[in-house]
């Protein structure tokens, strides 16, 4: 390749970002949202030609590195800034840059009456930076790098409404939490620095077989350390809290960030470092598990929200448990796939959010919408298929990907997970049906002001919702099952997944299994939207009911099982403590009293030795003479 | 050649003696001038005939004129140095000028063999042309290893002129720039802005 | 006695010392009859006969002069710097006759007195000590219309000195080498112009790059011998008689001296550098069929004819040009003169570079 | 060939003069001719060694001593000029702004 095509893809977004910090305001908005956009779409451009360049190597050497420049060289170690295109990373750089072009689109007319315009294009082009240096990074250094930077877009954009403390409070909780996430990553990178001396893919890889005993401790440690900052990153157990706070922010940002691509971070990066996981079989077990708790926990809690976006955030949370129950089980390639379709029906489902709030003037609530279906026609036809999509109904892309992780955990023999999924799924049917009925179906509950304000969105932000659903449709096309050696999708991932000499989980279970699986999980999903459109539509006493019935587990599930409330309770409330403690003491008292001792030193010592400033030049001289005479004294001494 | 050195080593002692002995600034510019001279001829004798010119061509032919020059524009006359306080540091300045030089003997005095940190290397024979500090040798070393230095002093003596004519400008334009100085005629010329 | 004779160093040493005294007394006369050859000359550009009663065509003048300022009264200001007053005009002869000792008048080892390495750079440094004369004897005699010249001659010595050392560099940078008797050696011969069957003698003046370099040479020549046109510091229009105001006889006499030396030195350089030293086309024809420049004498012939010829230059540019402003004087040094002789030593630089070293 | 103890006692005798005439002299040009004896002392010893060692390095250090000298002494005068333009004196302890 001529031109640096790989380092272009994350630059052209830097570009923009710069462009945008130059020229300011005199942009104006038309300006802000061209360079914005084109920049993204550009940047797809880049990425598709890189991929198509890509796919036309043979297959198992299907790796383009782009060495941009070396970082820093400390001792034996050194950090290269540079790209690596990979399938894996092909993938993600797709999505990334395919749904953020789309989502920037959407985000162009959606946030058109906002006041900071251009602030927010610029903080989601740094935001575009930021991932496809994580995405494209071929060491983990880099990826931090992009790791972090997403993490403090994310910041940014979730706390955008600056005047809302609840946006603030928001935004300061997921940073904070992240940074836990965070801290583990670090760790664990500088474990494999310790242990085999670098920190690019490949050098790591190659040695970690070498370097770690198979299951030993130390691969575990790193293995889960990592899943440490994957957790952080990607909203599981036991940090999961922050993302349905995170829903304070616009909506384009829940769709791009907290749905499509940088929750999908630490799939990636667990996929990515997929051999040190297969040396640590218990690690393995811990995601596994980890993540079908999320997405059982998440799915429940989803059952009883009443904030659309709160629903559609906890949905995220339980399909991120999805993607890491493949990941645990080994099917790398199948989390993948799911990474890739849920990016195409979540973020449709959140632009779709975005779209009913935007039509109803900033309304979130469910209890107040319904009936919206003949108003926003286009809206409601996408949001239909996304949620038949993500529920799993046969042909579409969702259906595929999750089944194929049912399909996965069943065969490696985690049978617990495996019912974990199907229940998770059953569930993920009936609350995203619920959410889909008590938006659009149903009598309407809208409120006055809303009523009058309803209109379907401007072209901007249907074009993106089509595009999307479209996707969504035919995103699974590329994984179809029943299969020799695995369909398309795994074949192209083969060549990353598949080296380091392991093979993936390649678990083969009879047909008639695999048959029945596949019913099992159809008729699940049917059998939450049919209960689902029955407790809802048809006979809306059954809802109530239900909820009377169960009033606790209701209370439990609305309260989030006060996770919150426990982690402020066991966490945050002893810190702030600590902190308050070390802010009166330590600080006020110890460090404050140093300075100030110093100063009155150097107060004194001056007041002494202005008795020397007599300003007349020839004194200094004398002073000098006599300062060189003591240094040949000295010197005299010394032979 | 030992003669030959004796003699100039003579007048530079002599002269820069006077230099600071003599109570008229343009008697110790003269003064200077000769003991730079004699400098030169020290240089030569050491084999440093490039050095020797350019010693005279800048301390001799540019530096010193352009301290008369000073002088004669200030137009000063002699030196007034009379008082305790002056007879004073006079005192401690010869004292000290003493000591210094006293320090330094037995810095030096202290035997060459004596394993002392100050015993003087020997004389080691590298090729002897690099000794004979003829112009094209040092042109060689200055454009090539030394380079980057030279080209430093380069920019230093740019910001000197820079910073010399922003000085004397300056002074000039807040009046009374001929309080003391000659007549006009001299004006124009701006002592430091010619060098 | 014989064999102290045989000693070489003893042998070079008063060889020296025969030339340097024939040197000094050739000087000197020559000196004395520049002065009578300026005078006829600007008597003739003035349609005047000049001097021609003493002798034939008055041809015993200098002489008379001579005896006349011997004979005079020397007359010291009262409130004057007695030394510097005294040393001022030593200065103004010492630099010259010392710069004389290494300039090749013809083929050496004859003709030339001593040959170092850095004879340019002595013919500078010699060039820059020239300006203590001028000052001190202009502030020494504590009058403000030698003040003023001796102001004036610093200033403008100082700046012409640059862009005259910087005419010289495109010289060296051809020939490679700063001895005086290196630089003519390396002018010798013929060398062909192109393709074009012409030949061309070897000297400086000859070469494209070094035409701008003589020019701005010869104008900086007439600022350090303070001749006209750029006579300030003795301006007699402005300052009376400038920096030597104050001076009679003999002292003044050994300023007049002063100047006239300093023209035949830096003459002599310009020759040096730029017109081939003691070369000249051959006369005789050589065993090789081709012109050979004939026996050593034939050199100094050469030499004084071409120093003769300068001398003329210098009188007649005297009694042709009128004297420039004081400010016009500076800004030409340092606006035109020495940005010139900057950009001149690049163009050369670069040529020579590129032509690499001429066989 | 001068030994190269000689050289350095000479250096050092009219380093020690220049130290004496900074001390002692009041007058800010003859301060700074002092200065220049000094710096000279030390160019000295630099070709002292050069010749000794027989290497050219000290005699380029001379160069560059020359050139800082020449810069220095520029700005020098041009600041005694100036200091002489406001306070009509050239003697040091008359100027005492530094005064703290």
């Amino acid at each position: 390749m001529t031109l640096p095509l790989l380092s272009l893809i994350p630059g052209l977004p830097l570009a923009a970002v710069a462009l945008n910090l130059l020229l300011g305001d005199r942009l104006g908005k038309r300006g802000t949202a061209w360079l914005a956009c084109g920049s993204v779409l550009a940047a797809f451009g880049l990425a598709v030609r890189a991929v198509l360049a890509l796919a036309a190597l043979p297959e198992h050497e299907r790796r383009i590195t782009e060495m941009a420049w070396t970082w820093m060289r400390v001792g034996d170690f050194t950090a290269n800034v540079s790209f690596l295109l990979d399938p894996l990373s092909a993938v993600m750089v797709l999505v990334v840059t395919g749904v953020g072009s789309l989502i920037h689109v959407y985000a162009t007319g959606y946030m058109s009456h906002d006041r900071s315009f251009r602030r927010f294009f610029l903080y989601l082009n740094l935001f575009m930076f930021a991932m496809l240096t994580l995405v494209l990074a071929d060491n983990y250094l880099l990826m931090f790098v992009g790791w972090e930077g997403v993490g403090l877009c994310s910041y940014l954009l979730i706390g955008f409404w600056v005047e809302r403390p609840a946006a603030a409070q928001a935004g300061k909780k997921a940073f904070i939490v992240n940074r836990i996430g965070d801290f583990g990553f670090m760790l664990g990178a500088f474990m494999l620095v310790v242990a085999t001396g670098s920190l690019d893919y490949e050098r790591v890889f190659a040695a970690a077989p070498h370097a770690f005993a198979a299951g030993g401790t130390a691969i575990t440690m790193a293995a889960l350390l990592l899943f440490a900052g994957a957790t952080g990153k990607s909203a599981q157990i036991p940090l999961f809290t922050w993302l349905p706070d995170a829903m304070e922010g616009p909506t384009p940002v829940s769709a791009l960030i907290h749905a499509a691509t940088m929750v999908t971070a630490g799939v990636y990066m667990v996929a990515r470092s997929h051999v040190l996981f297969e040396l640590a079989p218990a690690a393995m077990q811990v995601v596994a598990v980890i993540g079908a708790a999320t997405a059982l926990m998440a799915a429940t809690i989803g059952l009883a929200q009443n904030d659309i976006k709160r629903v559609l955030a906890y949905s995220t949370v339980s399909q991120l448990g999805y993607m890491f129950m493949a990941c645990g089980v080994g099917a790398f390639g199948a989390g993948i796939f799911h990474v890739m379709t849920h990016a195409f029906f979540k973020a449709l489902l959140f632009l779709g959010a975005g779209s009913v709030i935007h039509a109803l003037g900033d309304e979130q609530d469910l209890r107040r919408m319904g009936g919206l279906a003949p108003k926003l026609p286009w809206t409601h036809a996408t949001m239909g298929i996304a949620t038949l999509a993500i529920c799993g109904v046969p042909l579409l892309s969702g259906f595929f990907s999750k089944d194929e992780i049912l399909h996965a955990a069943f065969a490696s023999g985690h049978y617990g997970v495996w019912l974990a999924g199907i229940v998770g799924a059953s569930m993920t049917a009936f609350y995203m049906t619920r959410l889909y009925v008590l938006a659009f179906r149903g009598p309407s509950r809208l409120s006055h002001e809303s009523a009058h304000h309803l209109h379907e969105s401007p072209p901007s932000m249907i074009a993106p919702l089509v595009a999307l659903a479209l996707l969504s449709v035919v995103g699974g096309y590329v994984g179809l099952p029943f299969q020799e050696g695995g369909h398309a999708f795994t074949r192209w991932l083969r060549p990353v997944l598949e080296a380091g000499g392991h093979h993936g989980a390649h678990h083969e279970v009879a047909r008639g299994v695999e048959w029945t699986l596949l019913l099992l999980s159809v008729g699940v999903a049917g059998a939450g939207i049919l209960f689902a459109l029955r407790s809802y539509l048809w006979t809306p006493a059954l809802a109530t009911a239900l909820r009377e019935r169960f009033a606790a587990v209701h209370r439990l599930l609305e309260g989030k099982y006060w996770v919150d409330e426990l982690y402020d309770a066991v966490f945050v409330r002893p810190f702030v403590r600590v902190s308050e403690w070390l802010w009166r003491v330590w600080d006020a008292r110890v460090v404050d009293g140093v300075v100030n001792g110093v100063g009155t030193t150097l107060e004194g010592g001056s007041a002494f030795l202005r008795v020397f400033q007599t300003g007349f030049v020839g004194t200094y001289a004398l002073w000098i003479t006599l300062g060189v005479l003591a240094l040949f004294l000295h010197f005299m001494r010394r032979t | 050649m030992i003669p030959l050195f004796l003699g100039f080593a003579a007048l530079l002692v002599a002269t820069s003696l006077l230099v600071i002995l003599h109570k008229n600034p343009v008697t110790s510019a003269l003064f200077l001038v000769l003991a730079f001279c004699s400098l030169a001829g020290i240089y030569l004798l050491l084999h440093a005939e490039f050095l020797g010119m350019v010693q005279i061509v800048v301390y001799a032919g540019a530096i010193m004129v352009l301290f008369l020059f000073v002088i004669m524009y200030l137009n000063l006359q002699h030196d007034v140095e009379t008082g305790v306080q002056i007879a004073v540091r006079r005192g401690i300045g010869w004292l000290a000028g003493a000591a210094v030089l006293l320090t330094g003997a037995t810095l030096f005095g202290v035997p060459a063999g004596g394993g002392s940190g100050w015993a003087l290397g020997p004389a080691n024979a590298v090729d002897p042309a690099a000794g004979a500090g003829n112009v094209r040798a040092i042109g060689r070393e200055l454009y090539s290893r030394y380079l980057f230095p030279f080209e430093l002093t380069s920019v230093l003596l740019l910001v000197a002129m820079v910073g010399v004519i922003v000085i004397a400008r300056g002074g000039a334009r807040r009046g009374g720039a001929r309080r003391g100085g000659p007549p006009p005629a001299a004006g124009p010329a701006d002592p430091p802005e010619d060098r | 006695m014989a064999e102290l004779w045989s000693n070489p160093a003893v042998q070079t040493l008063t060889w020296a010392l025969v030339k340097v005294l024939i040197i000094l007394h050739a000087m000197l006369g020559a000196v004395s009859y520049l002065i009578y050859a300026e005078r006829k000359i600007c008597g003739h550009i003035q349609a005047r006969t000049g001097p021609n009663r003493v002798g034939p065509f008055g041809l015993l003048q200098p002489v008379a002069d001579v005896v006349k300022l011997l004979f005079k009264e020397e007359f010291i200001p009262a409130k004057a710097n007695k030394v510097v007053f005294h040393i001022a005009p030593i200065l103004a002869v010492f630099p010259a006759i010392v710069t004389f000792s290494v300039i090749p008048m013809g083929p050496p080892p004859t003709f030339v007195v001593t040959d170092i390495n850095v004879g340019l750079l002595l013919f500078l440094a010699m060039s820059s000590l020239g300006v203590y004369a001028l000052t001190l004897g202009g502030w020494a005699s504590n009058n403000k219309y030698a003040l003023l010249g001796g102001l004036r001659s610093s200033a403008q010595m100082i700046s012409y000195e640059l862009a005259m050392g910087l005419s010289t560099i495109p010289v060296l940078l051809q020939a490679g080498t700063m001895s005086l008797v290196g630089l003519v050696e390396r002018q010798a011969g013929w060398y062909p112009v192109g393709d074009t069957g012409l030949w061309l003698p070897n000297w400086g003046i000859f070469h494209w790059f070094l035409v701008l370099p003589f020019v701005i040479f010869l104008i900086t020549a007439f600022a350090e011998t303070n001749r006209a046109p750029f006579d300030l510091p003795e301006a007699e229009g402005e300052l009376v008689a400038g920096f030597h105001t104050e001076y009679s006889s003999m002292k003044w006499a050994l300023f007049f001296l002063g100047e006239y030396m300093n023209m035949l030195v830096i003459s002599a350089i310009a020759i040096t550098l730029f017109l081939g030293g003691w070369h000249g086309p051959g006369l005789f024809l050589g065993t090789d069929g081709w012109w050979s420049p004939g026996p050593p004498w034939m050199g100094l012939v050469w030499f004084l004819a071409k120093l003769a010829a300068f001398m003329f230059f210098f009188i007649w540019v005297r009694w042709t040009f009128p004297r420039l402003r004081y400010d016009q004087l500076m800004a030409f040094g340092w606006k035109v003169l020495l940005p010139a002789s900057i950009v001149n030593v690049l163009i050369a630089g670069v040529w020579i570079y590129l032509r690499g070293p001429r066989p | 060939m001068i030994p190269l103890s000689w050289l350095l006692a000479l250096s050092a005798v009219v380093f020690t003069i220049g130290v004496v005439g900074v001390l002692v002299r009041r007058n800010a040009l003859v301060i700074f001719m002092s200065v220049e004896l000094m710096l000279n002392a030390a160019n000295l010893t630099f070709v002292a060694f050069a010749n000794h060692m027989k290497s050219l390095d000290g005699q380029i250090f001379v160069f560059f001593v020359m050139t800082v000298a020449a810069a220095e002494v520029a700005i020098g005068l041009a600041i005694i000029v100036h200091l002489f333009r406001l306070r009509e004196t050239v003697f040091v302890d008359e100027i005492h702004l530094l005064k703290g």
